[in-house]
């Protein structure tokens, strides 16, 4: 809150020297954690594998670990369009509906019109429709001049009511054959001593294409640095020449286009398309971005930090059953994690502004 | 702050007010404008207007502030205060104390679900969105935890029950009860010292604190405040339904803070009244009892908030800028 | 001015026949208020301009419409004959205008490379955002326009986020982007209100550079002897009109105070000499230290005292004030006040113990404002105005208002406006009035006038006087020496975050000061 | 004023289940002269929703409420309410419930859990690993027919081993898979899965495939043939079996309108639908009784195609 420190009081004169040095040190140390987001999630990442795999070996087994991986494919699509709506000084809520906006009508008429299309331009209609639908958040946003996340909690209940009144309700398991079959494309194939077979999906490589992809717009063009202008201050970033509207216009429809995706991907790794899905995970979503190193105030952020952050929550919901946490207790569990990253990146705030 | 009794937003509140019960009286039958549809109406507000209370709070506090954990606390201390209550009284022998005593109950863990947000956000710095969800899932992992996930019943309680569902002059009881609350509210951010501190720290908290405001103790009474609100939903919902269980209401997280919105609490923080929230949790739920009157779809009704949030914001577009405050430079 | 005179180079000549800006009969309105009435202005190649008037007159107005940020409502713009009547941002910059603004508008999360640096391609795209980034050419860009300014330009300062540097830092990477590119404009809203002598100089050199090179100078600024300093053209202003030009070398400050407000101010010493100060010391501060802030400070006020502190940005000045006022922490020595030690480990508790603190950037660390003037004053004396069952009384609180509102002359519509509304004077008025609502025993203030013009300075100081007439003790921290020669009876010149000397203010001259800061004399002497 | 109301209310409007289910509650308005019959359902699964639901049907006073409860403790009080006002309250799977004059069940839960285990057993061969899943652990019928699937197996199949019993799916396929894979991992020679919500055998289906264990395993569980019908195909989904969603609804309403009409409901009457052709009714812990039909039906590859739902 204050950007004082407080955490030097009166220290007695002897120890003081070595007390103020420490605290020099904790400053320097915490500005440089502050500076390398991914850091905090990789470690804890690192942490979180060595005490369960400790309690319960399993865990290093390569089933385990491609679960993992797949699980996070989703929420990590998901989290990159947060974490770029959030850069430039948003907050998006109605990913979820956008994503399941798309995937349902899409996974239904494609299966009744178009059975045979293939992957890619599945996927291609997903990117544009979530990308269309994320520009009407960014219209929304200009043309309102309201705080995006007041604006998509009215978009995310307008998008679902759509979905739910005009399109649809009953889940749809019979979808497109290319679907099922990228959903069970294998990269890696194997069968554990028990018998069991093993595979690393294909459809990762979305995940990672688009955190790639997502890496580049961020660091390498013009816009990626205007999104983070605008979020350190569009009224300074208008008057220094910035277009503010279409830097808003773009990271909605990026957040779109990937919660679009996102859609697709849901489907493809579940065989089926429920209209309901989704809703209600976007706070989840948010925190892993969070976890990541991005500040809900906007204008930071970084792409390598919200995919740590996406694995660790999916690393924690998913190791609970393996250290034994009975499922009774394992969302307490959770929250207190979460409560543990937040009040580690509070002290670390505190120590990084209190030189 | 200026124009404060006529401003946009509670002419368009009572205006929404105002034109869905007219629609309500053309569309459907004179059922709805009967008095016992009123009750029943107003018996619905609390749980969700005390939430957004909070919810209100939290916001003013500026900073980002939100209380994502209102629900669950609500539940939790419903929870609690059962446990504790089944434990230690026989309803059937004294149900008066049997409900004392579970009221006691959670409002004690509305007091510490309270205190724990307070502390988190006030004394720790965690930013609020990230404190209010992890005990969001801590509250409701509780919950599911001392329960097993099963629903909790009170048993049959006359006087709780009537409490919760049977009008008294005409006003259902919860509701005479969150007036009063509502009342106390607004006094208390008009008229006492913690009410100025509070909205001055929502408009400039580095300000605030360098003129001496105790920033810290402030915002960790914020939300205290909003868990106390919260359990004393928890005790409405209990004497409503006669059962406590941990997945009640889980759609209030977001129409909580919907209710507040539209009721014009600015989420950056330092502007936000309690009766707008009121006539904005009233308006709301007008319109979602016409839609079941007229038989849509609560799909519909979905769409139809979301579609009144966007119009309502389009509407103060008009007025946003006198009252939008002069970007302060960084 | 000398130097623009003697060396004309090519550019120059060229220039000679078209100026590179002019406005003719600009307006602009504000929803009622009428904040430029018929502007016309000539801007020619490798001369300076100084815009001069009051708090309100237009003059930052004038500048977000030549720079683009905001659109006049008639009136015209000519750049090298052009007409250009509908600049933006990206168009004003194309056109060879850079602007730095009184707020710096840098971008508080981006590096300091970036953000000198990307103005560049933004404007190479004439604004269009979907293109590549060249990572390089933004650090080449930034090195040079930091060596400029002379600043550092290692990897680790250019890689360092704005928002983690000081202020006067901040204000120098806002100048180093103002001069990056080969502008022909460079516009400057107040650049030096954080900077100290030695970098104030190291710019007037940066800028006689400009201009040898053909660039133009608008400068926006309440220090007049800065703008003597630089040289060239005054433009007067009053209430959104253009009043007068004059040669600012030749042109005495009384003069232009008249030219600003068409009343005739006081300038000499507004101290009577020794009125009323005690023999017993009010505050006693004793071995304070703070870690890297400052070391050993012992120091005294008396009641009805007016001090002085001032020093070189690092000199630990800041950091002293803020561990007055309790908002810094220390680590070693004591404070007593009216003989008695007193904890300031909080603002609240240093205002408990009759401490109150003016802040140097009121509208961050000062003003609620969006918040009404009422609420802005009653805030730090609520427990006073409180009535029954606690509550706090509202006529008492308007009562206290209106006599604050009254009493420090501020200028407002009424005391549920929101101190948005108000000026810069006005808005200080306001923040001080919040202060002596407490009563204080002691009133500390820092940089009291900063970007405030002249008729309001009058107002404060006469302000302060009266306070310290009436037993209070009072610190200014400032870097404004005639303020503080006009104002204090003693002067604390602090360096290398020790006090180095203190003065008597009356036998003293700013030449002595700069010595004791260490700082160079030269410019003192010059002026 | 003449024309009787009846309302069917379910736990979430717009899943397979309740879709079937309306059919059933539209085709009793269009049977019967005089009657409106229509159905209603919250948007998320969410007992708060339906009770204010509920509350907006007293509130209009409609003739009678069929409701097929979220969480039936949550409705005691409307419920009360509704009855005081004089309008007619029956309820489906709920058979705990105080509130309500007639309770509806289309089996006895503990034997339809108990037919799983005897289908489950059989195809194990009466020995090995098996466990069960659950919606939710508040889902009282589910509850039944996880511990009637149990108590079986322990009469008549000691060699049959239960672990990890009720797991929770939370009504979400997603969820189900997630558990199943867990479960598979933690007890790789596990063979019989049985299932408790409409959803899970989805779920423990698509974990089945993807491990291999097509022909290894044993899953049965309550579900729907469209829904289910790939994994029938496959052989991960040995058998489902349910009861109509339409028969229900049709059931409920005729119970509704016999109130209403103030008929006699007796033991071993015929409600002239297939499987409630000679209930049983008993009283329930309130002043209601419970009616109980032997109404389910049981799928596999070779049948699930002659069902459109
Ligand atoms: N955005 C605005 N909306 C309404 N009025 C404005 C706005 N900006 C400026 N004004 C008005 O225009 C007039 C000129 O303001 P301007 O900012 O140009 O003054 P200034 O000369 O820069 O003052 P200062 O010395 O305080 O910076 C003022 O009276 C002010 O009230
Ligand atoms: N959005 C606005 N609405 C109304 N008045 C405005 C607005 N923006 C600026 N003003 C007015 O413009 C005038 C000058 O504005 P500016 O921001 O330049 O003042 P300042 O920087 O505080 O003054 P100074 O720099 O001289 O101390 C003030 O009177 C201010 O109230
Ligand atoms: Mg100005
Ligand atoms: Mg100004």
């Amino acid at each position: 809150m204050t950007t004082m420190s407080e955490a030097t009081t009166d220290a007695p004169a002897a120890g003081e020297d070595a007390m103020s040095r420490s605290t020099l040190y904790k400053g320097r140390a915490a500005r440089w954690m502050v500076r390398h987001p991914a850091v905090f999630p990789f470690v804890l990442l690192v942490l979180i594998g060595l005490v369960v795999g400790t309690i319960n070996p399993f865990f290093w087994q390569l089933a385990n670990l491609f679960d993992i991986l797949r699980a996070a494919v989703v929420p990590g699509l998901l989290a990159l369009g947060v974490l770029v709506v959030l850069a430039a000084g948003g907050l998006d809520v109605s990913f979820t509906a956008i994503a399941a906006l798309v995937m349902y009508p899409v996974a239904v008429f494609v299966s009744g019109s178009a059975p045979d299309l293939g992957i890619a331009p599945i996927l291609l209609m997903g990117a544009v429709a979530g990308g269309l639908l994320g520009t009407v958040n960014g219209i929304l946003v200009n043309v309102l001049k309201a705080p995006a996340l007041i604006i998509t909690i009215g978009t995310q209940y307008a998008f679902r009511g759509l979905l739910l009144t005009f399109v649809g309700t009953a889940l749809f398991t019979n979808i497109p054959a290319s679907m099922t079959r990228f959903g069970q494309l294998a990269l890696f194939r194997g069968t554990t001593q028990s018998g069991l077979n093993v595979a690393l999906p294909a459809f990762v490589l979305v995940f990672l294409a688009a955190a790639v992809v997502t890496w580049l717009v961020l660091n390498r063009t013009l816009i990626g640095r205007a999104i983070y202008a605008v979020g350190g201050s569009s009224d300074i970033a208008a008057r220094l020449g910035y277009n503010v509207s279409r830097v808003h216009l773009f990271v909605f429809a990026w957040a779109g286009m990937l919660a679009g995706v996102a859609g697709i991907m849901h489907v493809t790794a579940n065989r089926l398309a429920n209209p309901f899905d989704l809703a209600g995970t976007e706070l989840s979503v948010i925190a892993a971005v969070i976890l990541g190193g991005a500040r809900i105030t906007g204008g930071t952020g970084t792409v390598l930090g919200t995919v740590m952050g996406t694995l660790v929550i999916t690393l924690i919901n998913n190791v609970l059953i393996l250290v034994g946490v009975p499922s009774n207790w394992q969302t307490a569990i959770l929250g207190a994690f979460i409560l543990l990253a937040g009040l580690f990146y509070a002290r670390l705030d505190r120590l990084a502004a209190g030189r | 702050m200026h124009h404060r009794s006529l401003d946009p937003q509670l002419l368009f509140l009572l205006f929404v007010n105002a034109a869905v019960v007219v629609a309500a009286m053309v569309l459907t039958g004179p059922e709805f404008t009967s008095a016992y549809n009123f009750q029943s109406m107003a018996s619905q507000v609390p749980e969700l207007g005390l939430l957004a209370l909070g919810v209100m709070l939290a916001m003013i506090s500026g900073n980002g502030g939100i209380d994502l954990s209102g629900i669950a606390l609500a539940n939790l201390a419903g929870i609690v205060g059962y446990q504790i209550a089944v434990a230690t009284v026989d309803p059937s022998v004294a149900p008066l104390s049997y409900i004392l005593v579970f009221s006691c109950g959670a409002l004690l863990i509305g007091v510490i679900g309270g205190a724990i947000n307070g502390a988190l956000i006030g004394y720790a710095g965690v930013t609020s969105i990230i404190a209010t969800l992890g005990t969001q899932l801590f509250f409701t992992g509780v919950a599911v935890g001392l329960t097993g996930g099963s629903a909790q019943m009170l048993g049959y309680i006359p006087m709780f029950d009537s409490f919760g569902n049977v009008p008294v002059m005409g006003i259902p009881l919860t509701f005479a009860l969150f007036i009063i609350i509502a009342l106390a509210v607004a006094a208390m951010l008009k008229f006492t010292k913690f009410g100025t501190h509070l909205f001055l720290m929502g408009s400039n908290a580095k300000a605030a604190y360098f003129a001496g405001i105790p920033v810290r103790s402030v915002l960790f009474r914020t939300f205290f405040l909003s868990g106390i609100l919260a359990s004393v939903a928890g005790i409405v919902i209990a004497a409503r339904t006669s059962s406590v269980k941990w997945d009640y209401g889980t759609s209030y997280v977001l129409a909580a803070i919907l209710i507040a919105v539209m009721a014009g609490v600015r989420p950056q923080g330092g502007y936000g009244r309690v009766v707008c929230v009121v006539l904005s949790a009233s308006a709301l739920q007008l319109l979602s009892s016409l839609f079941n009157f007229m038989a849509l779809s609560n799909f519909f009704r979905d769409f139809a908030w979301g579609v009144l949030l966007l119009m309502f914001l389009a509407f103060s577009r008009f007025d946003y800028r006198t009252w939008l405050p002069m970007r302060r430079p960084s | 001015m000398s130097s623009a005179t003697a060396k004309t180079n090519t550019a120059l000549r060229r220039s000679q026949a078209v100026p590179f800006l002019e406005t003719h009969d600009l307006h602009k309105r504000y929803g009622g208020v009428h904040a430029l009435k018929g502007v016309n202005l000539k801007i020619e190649r490798g001369r300076s301009y100084h815009l001069l008037g009051e708090n309100g007159c237009g003059k930052s107005t004038l500048i977000k419409i030549i720079s683009g940020a905001q659109r006049q409502s008639s009136g015209q713009v000519l750049i090298d004959g052009h007409e250009r009547s509908d600049l933006d941002p990206i168009g004003a910059l194309e056109a060879g205008i850079e602007t730095v603004y009184q707020d710096l508008s840098l971008l508080p999360n981006l590096t300091v490379a970036e953000n000198i640096g990307l103005t560049e391609q933004l404007v190479e795209g004439h604004g269009r955002l979907v293109r590549p980034l060249k990572v390089g050419r933004v650090r080449e860009t930034a090195r040079r326009a930091l060596e400029v300014v002379g600043l550092p330009d290692d990897r680790a300062f250019m890689s360092t986020p704005v928002e983690l540097l000081p202020i006067a830092t901040r204000q120098l990477i806002a100048i180093a982007r103002g001069v990056a590119g080969r502008a022909g404009l460079v516009i400057m809203d107040e650049p030096t209100t954080a900077l100290t002598r030695r970098e104030v100089s190291h710019l007037i050199s940066v800028i006689r550079r400009l201009q040898d090179e053909g660039t133009a100078l608008l400068f926006v600024t309440h220090k007049l002897d800065e703008a003597r300093e630089i040289g060239g053209r005054g433009i007067v202003m009053r209430d959104g009109e253009f009043i007068e030009e004059i040669d600012v070398t030749e042109t005495d400050n009384a003069e232009i105070s008249y030219l600003m407000t068409g009343r005739r101010l006081e300038l000499g010493r507004y101290r009577a000499a020794r009125s009323n100060v005690d023999a017993a010391p009010l505050l006693e501060v004793e071995r304070l230290t703070r870690g890297k802030g400052f070391e050993d400070v012992s120091l005294t006020v008396a009641r009805g005292e007016v001090l002085g502190i001032t020093g070189l940005l690092d000199s630990g000045r800041r950091e002293l004030a803020l561990a007055l006022a309790g908002i810094a922490a220390t680590d070693r020595g004591t404070i007593k006040l009216g003989g008695e030690r007193i904890d300031v480990s909080s603002p609240a508790a240093a205002i408990d113990a009759g401490i109150a603190y003016v802040p140097e950037d009121r509208l961050t660390e000062g003003l609620f404002l969006e918040k009404p003037i009422r609420d802005n004053i009653i805030m730090s004396v609520i427990d006073r105005l409180r009535g029954r069952f606690g509550l706090v009384d509202r006529r008492q609180a308007n009562e206290l208002t209106e006599r604050t509102v009254e009493d420090l002359k501020i200028v407002a519509p009424d005391i549920s406006a929101s101190v948005s509304s108000l000026s810069g004077g006005n808005q200080q008025r306001v923040l001080i009035g919040r202060w002596l609502a407490t009563d204080p025993k002691l009133l500390i203030l820092n940089g009291p006038t900063v970007g405030v013009d002249v008729g309001s300075k009058d107002a404060i100081f006469r302000i302060i006087q009266d306070q310290a007439e009436q037993g209070m003790g009072v610190i200014i921290f400032s870097d404004d020496l005639p303020e503080l020669l006009q104002n204090c009876d003693r002067i604390i010149v602090m360096r290398d975050r020790r006090i180095a000397e203190t003065f008597p203010a009356d036998k003293v001259d700013e030449k002595a000061l700069y010595a004791a800061m260490g700082a160079t004399a030269r410019i003192a002497g010059a002026a | 004023q003449d024309e009787q109301e009846i309302v069917t209310v379910v736990k979430v409007a717009g899943e397979s289940w309740f879709i079937r289910m309306e059919e059933g509650v539209q085709q009793f308005g269009e049977d019967h002269e005089g009657v409106t019959a229509r159905q209603v359902g919250p948007g998320r699964a969410d007992a708060a929703q339906q009770t204010a639901m509920i509350q907006d049907l007293v509130a209009q006073n409609v003739d009678a409420i069929a409701i097929v409860p979220m969480d039936p403790s949550a409705l005691e009080g409307v419920l009360r309410r509704a009855q005081q006002r004089g309008i007619t309250v029956v309820t489906h799977e709920a058979d705990n419930l105080q509130n309500t004059q007639v309770d509806m069940e289309a089996f006895d839960n503990k034997e339809f859990g108990a037919h799983f285990a005897e289908q489950i057993a059989e195809c194990m061969g009466g020995e090995g690993k098996f466990t069960s899943f659950v919606g939710s652990l508040g889902s009282l019928t589910h509850v039944q027919w996880a511990d009637g699937g149990a108590e079986y197996m322990e009469a008549n199949h000691p060699d049959i081993e239960l672990v990890s019993p009720k797991n929770e799916s939370f009504n979400d396929a997603n969820n189900a898979y997630e558990a199943a894979r867990e479960i598979l991992r933690a007890h790789p020679d596990i063979k019989g899965f049985q299932g408790g919500s409409a959803i899970d055998v989805i779920g423990i289906g698509r974990a089945v495939e993807e491990a291999g264990l097509e022909d290894e395993t044993c899953v049965y569980g309550l579900g729907l043939p469209q829904d289910s019908g790939q994994y029938l195909e496959s052989g991960a989904v040995d058998g489902i079996a349910f009861w109509d969603p339409k028969d229900a609804g049709y059931v409920m309403n005729i119970l509704a309108k016999m109130l209403l009409d103030g008929e006699e409901i007796t033991d071993g009457m015929d409600l002239g639908v297939p499987g409630y052709e000679n209930v049983a009714v008993s009283q329930g812990p309130g002043e209601g009784i419970i009616v109980r039909g032997q109404a389910w039906v049981d799928v596999d590859a070779s049948n699930w195609k002659d069902y459109p739902f």
